[in-house]
């Protein structure tokens, strides 16, 4: 349990730090990430990350996009969890022009919102697994994020880059038999979130690797902005859709898991609890879910009033911000500033890092979860 | 010596060598098969039928590839390590029997010969990590000096404990041949499971498989030792790993389950080779097994794991043989009854162990439960 | 008896959770495996799967559905559209009621992002997504498709019936989105919709 | 942090809890958009940053983002904090000329700042004075030119379509 031990050292004997450069290039670095660290031994001294080898530029390519195309470019930051990239931008159009959004559509929205939030915490669960060097979670994580996928197919034609949120609603009506669809994929999830739990929340091995590593406190944590899964592990009660409810989430009967240490088992903890929770979500919306029309009243030409808007959403990897400068009449944003969790999240990343072991260098990062499409932008 | 021995000897060689390579291919091809099915994946299935001729085209591709030396890296050390790793490994299998009488060199101090060799592959990791002239090699290398010395004292303990028993049966306890007779009756797990458990851990990490395979450590030091070396030569790395992951599951085959000792094996000798490579496959199927589902630890929880837990039980364990086997030889007990009272003080200590083993694991959840409730 | 005592007593080892891991690792071994064995079994698609986009054919009049307004290549988020319209000779001889029709239609698949904005904006159904996901070819230049392969695999879509008649798809997909009241029939709606919509600037 | 504490001040009481906290502070206090707009010169920033956090009953102490927004003829920085505690949150623009693209860094009142600003001095040229570290973020070592300006051309790249 104890991470801090104390070093010994041969005062006659010369020592060098070592600096390795893990990354950009680098299996457990999740992406083109980069940290240059120093080491005592196996030990890390100093953590420098290093990012931007993913900036497209989205922020300056909105500017030349209209409204309708920006989903796109939402889709294309954090590409894991991409049903709600594009419904934090929506938002923020929604707001800015103020449309109403008939009921269906906003159910729709929370139940692909939610199953997105499933698959990224899969994907997580997985990687995590294999970043503490287990095979099996990796191939359990994917196999349920692939059967949510195939569902994300039959709504939206992609698997992935879906672009199926619309100012004012959604593109298409779910496909038929949608409701019995995802019935049985719900009773799919939950058998593979009990494989899931079977093979690491109680292995003694994991929690040896992850209990009291990488620990951070509430106050250092929301000093940095972190948000998201890993805010909650250090017992901060921060989740946007009860802290600020948008969409019908206020009416939705759900709770925050909560950790209480801050360190990477209860950030593990708290994203497993989280599947749980959505997946009670998924099945109110499902039991509630009305019929009406799925496109409120918007024109084909999104032209918002002048002003400046900041909508924000609870996404798998904490709060999505969306910056719109409009400059009213035109088509485009005159600029879109992207708060992407991820990015303030990898920023506590060093002070969690310092004193680890080099092993738990992939584990600390790991546990952050974070996509690089979204930290470069 | 005339020159058809030598011959003679080349061909066995010959045959030996190939032989192991044939089954290191049939290893890997069944470990990517039976982890496959572990994680509901099917494996290779496109090269030959049920792609078996999966690892061939591997090394073929292996053997193909570009051979790259890092720039500064020290050239002959370089060159010289996977030799340096490969050999001794081969070099094991020269006293192991196949079965009665068939073995290349039966001689005497065969355990003292296995254990010597053993320990020498850790000489070729240092040799690959500091000549690669790479700081992801030189911590594995590091690592897996540190790693296989801790390792290398539990496994000989036991091998030790083995030979010590086998005293009451034979006048040649370190003949591997006669460990093997000696457990016509018996096969040596029933009375010292302890031991074989032991050798089983200790195993695991001298071929530094999950969750002790730390040197290599693909998500955080890449590959560790041989991380700068490609084509064949990685190749030699990787044959060396898995002919090691062999010869262990040989050995622990030979000093436990009774080798090649088996129903109708003395009537029918051809049965022989058959039942210890059963054994020997059964023992390699338990390590594919280990490594699916679990994490890897870390390297200070590796060797606490080693110096606080392992090794004590080792020495224990090693003491308790010792004394059994003395004071039974000294009040001239039966055999049968020195077997009973070993397996049942075995059976006692493990149970000890269990819930020692439990207990702390209690500890460990007490953080869980305070936090997340009764689950 | 033996063997029972002994499994009485090692339950708590057994019950570790390192070992519940290693069982259940065990027990998805007699489990069906998952994997898709890629290209001999072909992946079912859903009927909405979005590949690139292809053109339609009107088989009634012979000819393409587009009139080459322009509207895809304005709304396409990464500009791979290229589309030039002429004047419809058949529309002189009264057999078809385009007034205008698609010269030349070029689009990059290379660079094409698949969203499907095309679909979603074109007045005339003349776009549909295809469900030729798998587009590798050896040479960038075979991925600029021009208008023939794209009506050519666009009929071949419409075969599989991925597409239907805009008679009942938009008008229907219109009634459902927007609860609006039906509009006359469709050649009027799309004449007045061009000049209202075409106004999706370009700058 | 229970729930129990959310939004304990309407929109009214909050502008006016906000005001009495900023004190001799010149700086307009006005809605906007649904979050409480404060307009500062840029050598109050930090001052302001530090009293609208540790002030309890405003008590911001989570900073959102830091963004840099051109307005060509000067920039403008808008700090977006929340409240954890109440769920109120602030905008703070700060405009800077052109000719001076300078303002006082307020990495430390939040660690959160360093990368924000860091962007910023990256994507607009704006100086963040007082931080440690102003090497590149995102961009490469020695990339010319500013591109979040409007004044920057994206290069356009022809896509090579093979032999």
């Amino acid at each position: 349990m104890e991470t801090k031990a104390t070093v010994i050292r041969d005062e006659n004997s010369e020592t060098a730090e070592l600096r390795i450069n893990m990354g950009p290039q680098h299996p457990a670095t999740h992406g083109v990430f980069r940290m240059v660290l120093t080491l005592d031994g196996e030990r890390v001294v100093t953590v420098e990350p290093h990012i931007g080898y993913l900036h497209r530029g989205s922020e300056k390519l909105t500017e030349g996009e209209n409204f309708q195309q920006i989903t796109t470019l939402f889709d294309r930051l954090d590409y894991i969890s991409n049903f709600n990239n594009e419904w934090v931008y929506v938002r923020t159009v929604e707001r800015a022009m103020e449309v109403e959004i008939p009921e269906r559509a906003e159910f729709i929205r929370i139940i692909l919102g939610e199953l997105n939030r499933i698959a990224s915490h899969f994907l997580f669960y997985g990687t995590y697994g294999l970043d503490i060097g287990a095979m099996n979670p990796v191939m359990i994580g994917f196999r349920e994020r692939e059967r949510i996928q195939a569902l994300f197919e039959g709504v939206s034609g992609a698997r992935m880059m879906h672009n199926y949120f619309r100012v004012g609603g959604v593109k298409e009506d779910l496909p038929d038999g949608f409701v019995p669809a995802i019935n049985a994929l719900l009773e799919h999830l939950k058998k593979g979130y009990e494989d899931a739990k079977n093979i690491l929340t109680e292995s003694e091995i994991f929690i040896e690797r992850t209990a009291g590593i990488g620990a951070l406190d509430a106050e250092r944590t929301l000093d940095y902005g972190v948000t998201g899964p890993v805010l909650r592990a250090a017992g901060v009660d921060y989740d946007i859709r009860k802290a600020d409810p948008y969409s019908m989430y206020s009416d939705l009967d759900f709770s925050v898991p909560l950790g209480s240490h801050g360190d990477c088992y209860d950030r593990y903890m708290v994203r497993m609890l989280e599947i749980e929770q959505s997946i009670k979500i998924i099945e109110q919306c499902i039991r509630r879910l009305p019929d009406g029309p799925i496109q409120g009243k918007v024109s084909r030409i999104l032209r918002p009033p002048e002003g400046d808007f900041f909508v924000h959403g609870e996404n798998p990897r904490g709060d999505l911000g969306v910056y719109l400068v409009s400059t009213g009449g035109t088509v485009r944003p005159y600029r879109l500033k992207i708060r992407g969790p991820s990015f303030s999240n990898l920023m506590a990343l060093s002070s969690m890092m310092e004193g680890a072991y080099l092993a738990d260098s992939t584990v600390i990062l790991g546990s952050l979860d974070i996509v690089l499409g979204e930290v470069d932008r | 010596m005339n020159i058809s021995d030598y011959i003679s000897i080349f061909a066995i060689v010959f045959v030996m060598f190939n032989g192991i390579l044939g089954s290191v291919l049939v290893v890997i091809y069944g470990e990517r098969k039976v982890l496959a099915r572990l994680q509901q994946r099917i494996g290779p299935s496109r090269t030959g039928p049920w792609g078996i001729l999966q690892t061939l085209a591997d090394a073929v591709k292996l053997v193909l590839k570009e051979d790259i030396r890092p720039q500064n890296s020290d050239r002959i050390i370089f060159y010289l390590a996977p030799l340096i790793i490969f050999t001794p490994i081969f070099m094991l299998w020269v006293v192991l029997p196949f079965g009665s009488g068939l073995v290349l060199g039966d001689i005497d101090l065969g355990l003292f010969y296995v254990s010597a060799l053993l320990g020498l592959s850790v000489v070729g990791m240092v040799a690959a990590g500091w000549s690669s002239n790479s700081k992801y090699a030189m911590l594995g290398s590091a690592r897996s000096a540190a790693q296989l010395i801790s390792y290398e004292l539990p496994l000989i303990l036991s091998i030790l404990s083995v030979g010590l028993f086998a005293q009451l049966f034979t006048d040649n306890p370190f003949n591997l041949s006669s460990i093997v007779n000696a457990q016509a009756g018996l096969p040596f797990i029933f009375v010292m499971p302890l031991a074989f458990v032991l050798f089983l851990i200790g195993g695991l990490a001298e071929t530094a498989r999950i969750p002790f395979d730390i040197p290599h450590a693909d998500e955080e030091i890449v590959g560790g030792a041989f991380v700068e070396y490609s084509g064949i030569r990685w190749g030699a790395f990787q044959l060396s790993e898995y002919t090691g992951l062999i010869t262990m599951a040989f050995l622990a085959s030979i000093l436990f389950l009774g080798g090649w000792s088996g129903p109708f094996s003395d009537k029918f000798v051809w049965l022989q080779p058959f039942y210890i490579s059963s054994k020997t496959a059964f023992i390699i199927l338990l390590a594919f097994w280990i490594r699916a589902p679990l994490p890897r630890l870390r390297i200070d929880q590796l060797m606490a794991f080693a110096w606080k837990a392992i090794i004590p039980i080792s020495f224990a364990n090693f003491i308790l043989v010792s004394l059994v086997v003395f004071i039974g030889d000294r009040i001239s007990l039966p055999i049968f009854q020195i077997q009973l009272i070993l397996g049942l003080l075995n059976l006692i200590s493990m149970i000890a162990l269990a819930y020692l083993l439990t207990s702390r694991r209690k500890r460990r959840l007490a953080v869980y439960r305070e936090r997340w409730g009764e689950k | 008896m033996f063997t029972a005592l002994f499994l009485f007593f090692l339950w708590r080892p057994i019950s570790l959770g390192t070992t519940t891991g290693l069982f259940t690792a065990l027990k998805h071994a007699f489990r069906r495996p998952v994997t898709l064995q890629y290209p001999t079994e072909q992946p079912v698609l859903a009927p909405r799967f979005m590949a690139h986009p292809v053109l339609t054919w009107d088989f009634e009049v012979d000819e393409p559905y587009c009139t080459g307004c322009l509207i895809c290549m304005k709304i396409c988020p990464t500009d791979v559209i290229t589309v030039s319209m002429k004047d419809n000779e058949k529309f002189a001889s009264e057999d078809s009621k385009r007034r205008k029709i698609v010269d030349d239609f070029k689009l990059d698949v290379a660079d094409c992002i698949m969203c499907g904005l095309c679909v979603d904006y074109c007045n005339f159904d003349a776009i549909v997504m295809s469900d030729h996901f798998d587009a590798s070819v050896d040479n960038r230049s075979n991925l600029v498709h021009d208008l023939q392969t794209l009506l050519d695999e666009g009929k071949g879509q419409q075969e599989k019936g991925r597409w239907s008649p805009p008679a009942t798809k938009k008008s229907q997909r219109r009634s459902a989105a927007q609860a609006k009241v039906s509009k006359p029939s469709s050649s009027e709606e799309a004449k007045e919709s061009t000049s209202e919509e075409n106004e999706i600037e370009t700058d | 942090m229970s729930t129990d504490n959310f939004n304990q001040y309407t929109t009214e009481e909050f502008e006016t809890a906000t005001r009495a906290v900023l004190g001799d502070i010149k700086a307009t206090v006005e809605p906007n958009f649904g979050e409480l707009g404060i307009v500062c010169d840029r050598s109050d920033i930090v001052a302001i940053c530090k009293i609208v956090k540790q002030d309890p009953g405003i008590s911001m102490e989570y900073l959102r983002s830091i963004s840099v927004v051109d307005w060509v003829e000067h920039m403008e920085v808008v700090y977006h904090l929340s409240s954890i505690k109440h769920m109120n949150r602030i905008v703070i623009k700060v405009v800077i000329p052109l000719e001076d693209l300078k303002i006082d860094s307020v990495i430390t009142v939040w660690s959160g700042a360093d990368w924000h600003e860091r962007e910023g001095h990256d994507l607009f040229g704006v100086e963040f004075i007082g931080h440690p570290d102003m090497s590149p973020l995102i961009l490469y070592e020695g990339f010319e030119g500013f591109p979040g300006r409007k004044s920057f051309e994206i290069p356009v790249q022809e896509t090579f379509y093979g032999d």
